[in-house]
């Protein structure tokens, strides 16, 4: 889960990281009330969960709550790279003398938390990773020991960090440390890692990812979440508990595992087609998840045929072909569907679909033969397989 | 013969008084698996249908000599299982559970790593030895036995790739479910030292998917360190830049993790990938001279 | 250092251990008080660091506040062991239905915290260990690892406690483990635990001790030290940063080091002396600290000669001369002083003592002649060495 | 030769620009030892009289090529500085620094085995090779060269026991200042087996005193593994009870840690045991065959 600026900065203050104080707007009026309790210069921020806000007119500087409401109003409803900014950020103005980086990601590969700190802040960081590597210092920190005081500071003479700094630097990376540990991050940012000219060190960004799995224990961070900002299908598939990824196709899909749903996807546009969406009911899945995964992918009107692709392991064929004779009765289905069932109970699942004699349900053999016939039927013809 | 699991396994299932637990149990001992224990905190002394049930790990190993743990344990309890599998003494942990957090699993890595016990997953669907072993939820049936080895991050992915290659009449030594969670036990490279090791074994089938770069650094190892021919296939070749596929790790983010950087690396160390699980096990007939339906 | 009860339950508290309420009493007036506060029965306890209050009537059942007034005056003033009581600890009574015991040491020698845990609790665990050890269940934690839910399960079955309660013991277990961490924790113990007639289980005592060295990041701890229960030249002593034990002969001590002090306390009663005290100025001590130290020795009128035992290596033995030479103009010093200076600068520290020429300052060469001679002086005779 | 340090001891001094860190430093310099760097952070490039400050113990070890480190840094910092130690290359930690928590200790003690590196205190006053290298705070002119290796908990009653053996004409090879904290790096025990296996060492006196049970595990240790001839000796013979004697240690609780269970354990093991300072060292007279002054 992916957090807001804001809400990122919440969780730093938690553990003792200096970030600038500010409030949350949701309208010009919200933020012209929030400039006027802070006072001073303060900055007007678009709070989305994408990259290069600044480039995209979402930051903006505002001298007095008039400013500050006009900037709101120029900024509320911006469309940035596909997201449309609907919540704002209001944070006192801070002088800037020097921005570094600092970040701390979750490596898989390595199965420890890697460090990067790097004097070139305030930009693309992949850009300095490139062109200037030797500007970018970076650490593994063994998990178990966690980070001690002397690695970040080797950490620091190694990103040769301004001596008059070095040492509040430090302290800012163990505390992002113990808020990267104790909130369960897969990944904590700061950039910029500001230093005002009197030699404050501040947070002046966050980027802040939890882990979904741990959010059982954060119920806090769980609240934080932005239903308005998901999309409806996909925040319905989020209390189904299923996980649905809107695409831009034709052909709905439905598997179980996603490694077979992402194989799916393949097939069916190496039959010519493209798919509308991801949609794994995951393992185990009921009659009832089936019937309401259906009713998701029946919510996009680009879907032309659905693929129900399913090998039962844990998942058993007679839950999916009661679920989908089920859906049939309780919904309005138009669409074609396609139904591929292998494994645990297939036998009988299918006689069941069979016993059902749906009007719009075709049964195939391969998965490289219901993809086909699901392109088939999205594009109106039939399939040659 | 096979890897990790086998005639030898003597096989402890915690949670076994669950429902899917007890089920899954059963299920593996009606395959032929030699399930010697089962472990539920307070209900040591009971049996199911026959298995006995200890209240740690370690009472199964020290009474029912135990040698390979499987965990059907909830998140919450999960990481602590592993804990307590790594040490009671049993050599091999399969973990199926779901949903564990990737920091305690990073922590519970090194711990295993440290005790020097073999751990796959979680979050993953068990190895089959096939005729001999099934450990964890795989429908087995659905497998030949045979030489080649199947490694995969996915599960039903991995039964799709055994389906083929068995319709295609090619029987497999063991199916390695390795899991597709931020942090496994058992990673594409630790499996195919296994099955390069494994007598029983003359060629792997590796199933990976975007995201990460695990399947890059198998094509190394395959370079350097696999001598048994390797055929390859690499799911979400068509996934959009920046949403995640289901498993955390199955994400494009910016040039890295995606299906044609895996496909390209494993190319370049001589592997052949098909494009699609049917095209696989055509890849992996021809390699075998078996005939390959029209 | 060690806490009463009522502070080691409120730490208890504070991770969770489910304890009685209770209020803290100085006067039997402030224990009726505290009675009628609680309502219903309470138990009256006398608070000392010294363990066998029961059997020296140091608990007491209250059915009342006057009862609870009435028990608190015959206990408010008890000699327990040498400590006499001053505060008392007035909680909720508990319907006991079991006892069993647990504890986690520091254990030095293996260099982990060692569980113990027994359903033989409310008595002394020593002569559970001898008489019964079957029924004493130990195991030693990984600190690295800290204590993991299935350890102290398999302690709880080794233990057989019973299956009723065995969720609830380990879980607080785990608690008292993260106690026993965060807090610097060189022992705690809890005897006994209880078990209540409805299956609830409770911490009905504490003992927690807490590592000195670590107080600086507990200041919460560090104030609960009971400065009123010290003795007052110890509590001097602690104010001035050197460590002082009286003890009960007539030769004053004074030595830099624990070793060396205490092999001083050795040879003074090989001599036929008996030791005052045991005063360590520890290392690198000013003539100041050796002022100070003089005149905590001299507090105890008991004093008949003093022997200064100085090994100089981080001190040096020029300011232990200055102490003593400023100790004399400051003081009015009537018991003789035998001083033994060795060690980095004793050649100047010496040069010093008898250009001053104190009158009653004798120099000695050797441990053994300094001790044989303040052992002579403390009973009025002169050394034969 | 001797243990731990000498000839060969190339000495990085954590701390080195404080003012105890750099007067100690400058007096192991003046005793013969090769001290080589001083660290503390940010004063890099800087030097002490000459020796070369570096930002990290790390920086040090490349750099100047230090191989033994002595920690100067107050006890709030001390535990990182034996981390960065334990990490930086060098083979052997003596830590100076008195009051780290308990705790602490404990984790770094576990990290510094981890890494096989030799840790000496904390709360010690350090070793000495005599004749070669002083490392520590000890007065190392009161020290004879000489064959007989002292080890004690305790500062200054090592330099008591030291300067005894020296005025009775008995010389020294090394002076091993254990430490009297609860948790240090090397026990007595540790130090038996040094001085077992050192050719420079010929006869050892082993300082002990009340609290705990390392004296009786060093007992035990003797019996099985030290041919040299041990002396023994034992301070707090007269300690009352539950009296904490300035180190934490220091205490009689119960039977436990009494003076007379150690020297009995010691007596047992058959190592002779003085019962002060000057007895010990007639004692090791006696036994070396020396002269005894009347």
């Amino acid at each position: 889960m992916d957090l807001y600026e804001h809400q990122g900065k919440e969780l730093f203050a938690r553990h003792g990281v200096n970030v600038s104080a500010g409030k949350v707007a949701y309208t010009p009026e919200e933020a012209e009330q929030a400039a006027k309790e802070l006072g001073g210069q303060v900055v007007v921020k678009a709070q989305v969960l994408m990259g290069g806000r600044g480039k995209a007119g979402g930051i903006k500087l505002a001298n007095d709550p008039a400013e500050a409401k006009a900037k709101a109003e120029d900024i509320i409803g911006l469309d940035i790279k596909g997201h449309v900014v609907r919540r704002l950020w209001i944070e006192d103005a801070s002088d800037i003398d020097r921005e570094y980086y600092f970040s701390i990601n979750f490596d898989r590969t390595a199965k420890m938390p890697l460090l990067m700190l790097s004097t070139e802040g305030g930009m693309d960081i992949e850009e300095v990773a490139e062109k200037t590597p030797e500007k970018l210092a970076t650490m593994h920190v063994d998990p178990v020991w966690g980070l001690r005081a002397f690695e970040a500071r080797q950490l620091a003479f190694q990103a040769n960090i301004d001596a008059d700094v070095r040492n509040k630097v430090v302290a800012m990376m163990l505390q992002l440390y113990d808020a990267f540990v104790k909130e369960d991050a897969m990944l904590v940012e700061v950039n910029p890692l500001l230093i005002t000219p009197d030699g404050e060190v501040k947070a002046l960004d966050s980027k802040f990812s939890v882990d979904d799995n741990a959010l059982f224990r954060h119920p806090y961070i769980a609240e934080m979440r932005d239903v308005q900002a998901q999309d409806p299908q996909e925040q319905m598939a989020h209390e189904k508990g299923v996980t649905y990824v809107k695409l831009d196709g034709e052909v709905g899909i439905l598997g179980n595992g996603a490694g077979l749903v992402m194989s799916t996807l393949d097939v069916i546009q190496q039959a010519g087609g493209r798919p509308a969406n991801f949609l794994d009911v995951g393992g185990g899945a009921t009659a009832e998840e089936i019937v309401a995964s259906l009713e998701i992918i029946l919510s996009d009107d680009k879907v032309r045929s659905i693929f129900f692709n399913i090998f039962g392991g844990i998942t058993r064929c007679t839950e999916v072909a009661q679920g989908i004779i089920t859906a049939l009765e309780q919904l309005d289905v138009q669409v074609p569907i396609v139904v591929r069932l292998d494994g645990t109970a297939s036998e009988e699942g299918l006689k069941m679909l069979a016993d059902a004699n749906l009007s719009n349900v075709t049964v195939a053999d391969t998965m490289l033969g219901a993809a086909a016939e699901a392109v088939a039927l999205a594009s109106g013809t039939t399939a040659t397989v | 013969m096979g890897v990790l699991v086998g005639k030898d396994t003597r096989l402890v299932v915690s949670g076994i008084t669950g429902r899917e637990g007890s089920f899954h149990a059963l299920n593996n001992r009606k395959y032929g698996t030699n399930v010697v224990a089962g472990v539920t905190p307070g209900k040591g002394g009971q049996d199911v249908e026959g298995i006995p049930v200890f209240n740690t790990i370690a009472d199964s190993v020290k009474e029912a000599g135990a040698n390979t743990s499987m965990l059907f344990v909830p998140p919450r309890f999960a990481v602590d299982a592993i804990y307590e599998a790594a040490d009671s003494g049993v050599e091999v942990i399969i973990c199926i559970t779901e949903g564990i957090p990737a920091h305690d699993m990073l922590l519970a890595y090194h711990y295993v790593k440290e005790k020097g016990v073999r751990l796959v997953g979680p979050n993953c669907p068990g190895v089959c030895t096939v005729g001999e072993a099934n450990v964890g939820i795989m429908p087995a049936h659905i497998f030949t036995p045979g030489s080649v080895g199947l490694v995969s991050r996915s599960g039903t992915l991995t039964y799709q790739l055994g389906k083929e290659l068995s319709d295609m009449g090619i029987g497999q030594s063991t199916i390695l479910g390795i899991g597709g969670d931020p942090i496994i036990g058992t990673n594409h490279r630790d499996a195919l030292a296994l099955f390069e090791a494994d007598p029983a074994t003359d060629m792997i089938v590796m199933v990976g998917e975007i995201g990460g770069n695990e399947e890059e650094l198998a094509a190394e190892f395959i370079k350097d360190h696999v001598t048994k021919p390797v055929i390859g296939y690499i799911a979400g070749l068509t996934a959009p830049e920046g949403k995640a596929m289901g498993h955390a790790g199955a994400i494009i983010s910016g040039n890295s993790g995606t299906a044609q950087s895996k496909v390209d690396a494993l190319t370049e160390a001589g592997v052949k990938v098909g494009e699609n699980p049917t095209a696989v096990a055509r890849l992996v007939a021809e390699a075998r001279g078996v005939a390959v339906p029209a």
